[in-house]
């Protein structure tokens, strides 16, 4: 019915984004923060990552943004929880492969793959991004010693 | 600020606004398969076919190098280059060549001010005063003088929703050891008109210096210098129907000795020697290098082509779309509307309930409407009024109530759309 | 510098020239009742359609502001815009993008590196190299920031009427606390052309930051910023086939976060608040307010253009019209030409006996012949030459050895009719 | 044969540019100097004024300038020799009428009115008022009392 924007707004983006999933705070510390900030539009999101070790324990957002961020972070939350940071980091970069080709092969069967409409839209690539660069700095950070999280000021997501 | 009286109405009525469109070859043409309808001419205006032509005229057929150069194409560009200097003279009725500077832009008119005048005049202590309303454009060059000279900013304040300025506080304000009031004339992200003749003569009372964003009125509404009493009025040519890469700074007779020179180089200088160099007359001394030649030829064609609709005509034609904007706009369940009721330029900002400006703006794209949804460099502002961003739509003399009411039509299926 | 191969060689004769010249529409016209022969192009060249047809279209099609906007011609207009950044990395040789600073011109790039760099960099005592053959924009920027600073300027020595930098002294000179090497990578006066990558690893073995002025150099010889090695590298577009009012500043990789922002405004920013600003990331960081966008488009359209004749062959074309001239012109008696014989850019400065340079032209100009007269803007040199003028003629790919021979006879009669 | 060329460059000119007249020293003091100076080629020419009283008792000039510049100030010297400091003005602003203009009028049956020619050259007009303006400035300077003449280090003729 809406051309390209159905293939932006799918259905599991838009309930995604209605309903976020992992839409909360965790404790920090233990938990690491990290905020995200768009500059093209202004948004920001907070970031927590708890890891146990090598993997991640949880991980949960907050903020207010656009409705392909919020989503994107949802889903990535979820595809990312229990993954090692090897892992995660792969996650990622498929993930920002499909956001700018389109290409969703990786993905079949999986719900990221709904991202792939996002690649027609080359302005709103950063909404898609905003969450997984949250993520990807903040598994690049490490705990200190005693086991606080670590709280990243604020991270500007300026590339795709 | 512009009043109407009913013979300049009858002007307004009288101007074939629909015949005006035609001169804009682009907005003849579909995206994504539907009409355009370009709605962010806040961001930049469109250029009639007068003004393409000029500038492809002159690389035609006049192109050369100005002002060193005794032949015929440098005679003929240095005087197109001149003719263009005189009718932006004109344009804002600046009385005297001169005071016009061309720049990149309103950008760099603010920053060749900031750095040039403010760095030889700001001590520490000396307050720079600006309002909440301004662009990016007129905070950060502000912010880095003053950390340069350790001068310090305060901000008139917005009051909020209805985005008027609190002039009770200015009188108090300006006596705080305030150097420099710069404020817009009119605001790019909730439409205010800000009353600058009287801004500049409070200031003046206080014997403070001026500086007026002239970015969204130079285009929009009659702009006299002489009327509003600044020292420094900036605007750009792509926002007036001219190109981009050219802009004015106007500068003020008795501000124009007193002013250092910014930028070094060709065509600023009288002379050189290796160590030491004596200026050239204004405005060549705040020309540095070969200027945007080209550039100014088209700002000549925009500025004839506005004056000869009239700018107050203008001024009143986008009032109207912008009053009958708000209206329609306002039918729409839960939408937040910002800026004054009345008393604004043709141009509003809004929130839907349950819709990103983002979404909205991607959305309204692909059914023709170009928007601007962000925080159209107004970040402090759109901090302080609790949003992160808006979705803007601003209006033209080539726009229509017709467009406007396609896109209430359209505004409501997305709300639908997001809310679910 | 370039070398020529037999095998380039053949590639500059296989070329068309006369064929390209009908790609300028405005070298096909009389002034003053005669044919124009357009010799002042070391001032600025000429435009093909091409370009000029690009800039049309820019804005008859896709015209809107950039980067912040998601309608579809703000996408386009943004894409225009960052697809000329990524054309002008390729045209010389940056390899990323994020060195590619787009600016009015020369110029304004050599302000930008004095005010943001030299301002964070010089300290009192340490001294700025520079050569006795830069042109006024390569003088007045550092002259400037060296007295804010309290730096010092020093120059390498021109060697006298066969205008070479006098090369033995460039090691004494570098080792005199020099914090940057600023130089000229051909001289728009003499038409040498200096060794910049020989100049540049000289500067880096003492640590030295390099600043070089490819205003001349890049429409006329490739130029390649990897092999020369520089740090900093400026141009302008409307020497390249371009537009006016757009050039490039190229600055190197490390460079780039050590750079401080210079004019503040829209688009440069990252966050603004009240008090406290961040900044973009390179390139956006050093381009503040609306970018000359049409410009960009246009200077796109010249590099390809340019690059589709090749400048290698384009350099062959031109030296071999400077070399022809420099052969006719001594026929002249009492002629005094100035630069070298030989490893020249097609260009020749030169005084007649018994006219002034302003009268050579000024007659020339009636017989149709586009000269300069003047100290094109290299006052310092000419005094150390002992002239107040010169008469130069600059050539382009556009010109022939049948105009230089018209130009021979005009200059006798010239010479003539001033002795009496 | 030349067209507007004879006009710019009529005989008079010529004879005044190759032979310039007053083309000399005073000595200073008692004489007034100014140097002038044309920023569109660089150009320089240094005036002698000698005033007696009210009245132009000698002026000269020296300096390296154009056929125009030269025949100028040559011009000038000749035409204002003995009138007083207002006669001198008038002359200089009904000359500079006529080269901006190409009205002769005012000068007809004087060598000032080959200058006319000038109008059709804006980039040289510079070049015909260089002297002049060099004269005016020096006659807006006034002796210091001791009978020394004032310099004027250096003026800048930018104004046409
Ligand atoms: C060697 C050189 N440097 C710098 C410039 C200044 O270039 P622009 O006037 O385009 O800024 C020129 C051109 O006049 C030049 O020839
Ligand atoms: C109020 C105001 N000031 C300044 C600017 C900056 O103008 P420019 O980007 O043309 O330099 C704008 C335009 O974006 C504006 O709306
Ligand atoms: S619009 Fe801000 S993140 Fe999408
Ligand atoms: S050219 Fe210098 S005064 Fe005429």
């Amino acid at each position: 019915m809406f051309g390209d924007l159905d293939d932006l707004y799918q259905d599991i983006i838009l309930d995604y984004s209605r309903n976020p999933r992992n839409f909360r705070k965790i404790e920090s510390p233990p938990a690491r923060v990290v905020e995200g900030h768009n500059p093209l539009c202004g948004d920001e999101l907070t970031l927590y990552l708890l890891m146990d070790g090598d993997v991640v324990r949880d991980v949960a957002f907050e903020g207010a943004g656009c409705a392909i961020s919020k989503a994107s972070a949802s889903a990535m939350t979820t595809a990312v929880k229990g993954k090692t940071r090897s892992e995660a980091l792969k996650v990622l970069e498929n993930f920002h492969d499909m956001v700018t080709s389109g290409n969703a092969e990786v993905f079949e069967d999986d719900k990221l793959a709904a991202f792939s409409g996002v690649h027609k839209f080359p302005a709103r690539v950063k909404c898609a991004m905003l969450g997984w660069r949250a993520l990807e700095s903040s598994l690049s950070s490490t705990d200190d010693e005693s086991g606080a999280g670590v709280s990243v000021e604020k991270k500007t997501i300026t590339t795709e | 600020m512009p009043e109407t009286t009913s013979s300049q109405k009858k002007n307004a009525d009288a101007v074939d606004w629909r015949k005006l469109k035609k001169d804009f070859p682009i907005l003849d043409q579909q995206v994504h398969g539907v009409p355009l309808v370009y709605f962010d001419n806040a961001a930049t205006t469109q250029k009639p076919r007068a003004v393409i032509d000029s500038m492809s005229s002159y690389y035609l057929e006049d192109n050369s190098n100005v002002h060193r150069g005794v032949h015929e194409l440098s005679n003929r560009a240095t005087s197109a280059y001149e003719s263009a200097r005189k009718r932006a003279a004109e344009f804002i009725n600046a009385g005297d060549t001169r005071g016009i500077i061309f720049t990149r832009g309103t950008t760099e008119s603010i920053n060749l001010v900031a750095q040039a005048w403010g760095d030889a005049n700001f001590k520490p202590g000396d307050r720079i005063l600006l309002t909440e309303m301004e662009h990016h454009s007129n905070i950060v060059p502000w912010q880095l003088i003053a950390e340069r000279t350790d001068a310090e900013l305060i901000y008139v304040p917005v009051t909020g929703d209805d985005g008027r300025l609190d002039l009770t506080r200015l009188e108090e304000l300006l006596s705080r050891n305030v150097k420099l009031f710069a404020f817009t004339h009119v605001s790019n992200t909730l439409g205010t008109i800000n009353p600058a003749a009287e801004l500049c003569a409070m200031a003046r009372k206080h014997g403070v210096t001026t500086l007026v964003d002239a970015a969204q009125s130079a285009g929009h509404m009659p702009v006299d210098v002489a009327e509003i009493g600044c020292d420094f009025l900036a605007f750009s040519g792509h926002k007036v129907c001219g190109p981009t890469g050219i802009g004015v700074l106007y500068v003020k007779g008795e501000m124009l000795e007193k002013l250092p020179p910014w930028q070094g180089g060709g065509e600023m200088i009288s002379s050189v020697d290796f160590f030491k160099t004596s200026w050239n007359e204004p405005p060549y001394k705040f020309e540095a290098g070969t200027p945007n030649i080209a550039g100014a030829v088209g700002l000549h064609a925009a500025m004839d082509y506005l004056d000869g609709i009239g700018r107050r005509n203008i001024f009143e034609h986008d009032r109207e779309l912008g009053r009958y904007a708000w209206r329609r706009l306002s039918e729409i369940p839960g939408i937040r509307l910002l800026g004054p009721a009345d008393e604004r330029i043709g141009l509003v900002s809004f929130l839907l309930k349950d819709a990103h400006a983002h979404d909205v703006t991607t959305f309204a794209d692909q059914r023709g409407f170009a928007l601007r949804g962000g925080h159209h460099c107004n970040q402090p502002l759109m901090r302080k009024l609790g949003v992160a961003s808006t979705v803007r739509s601003s209006f033209y003399f080539y726009n229509d109530t017709d467009e406007i009411d396609r896109l209430v039509d359209v505004l409501i299926q997305i709300q639908k759309f997001f809310a679910g």
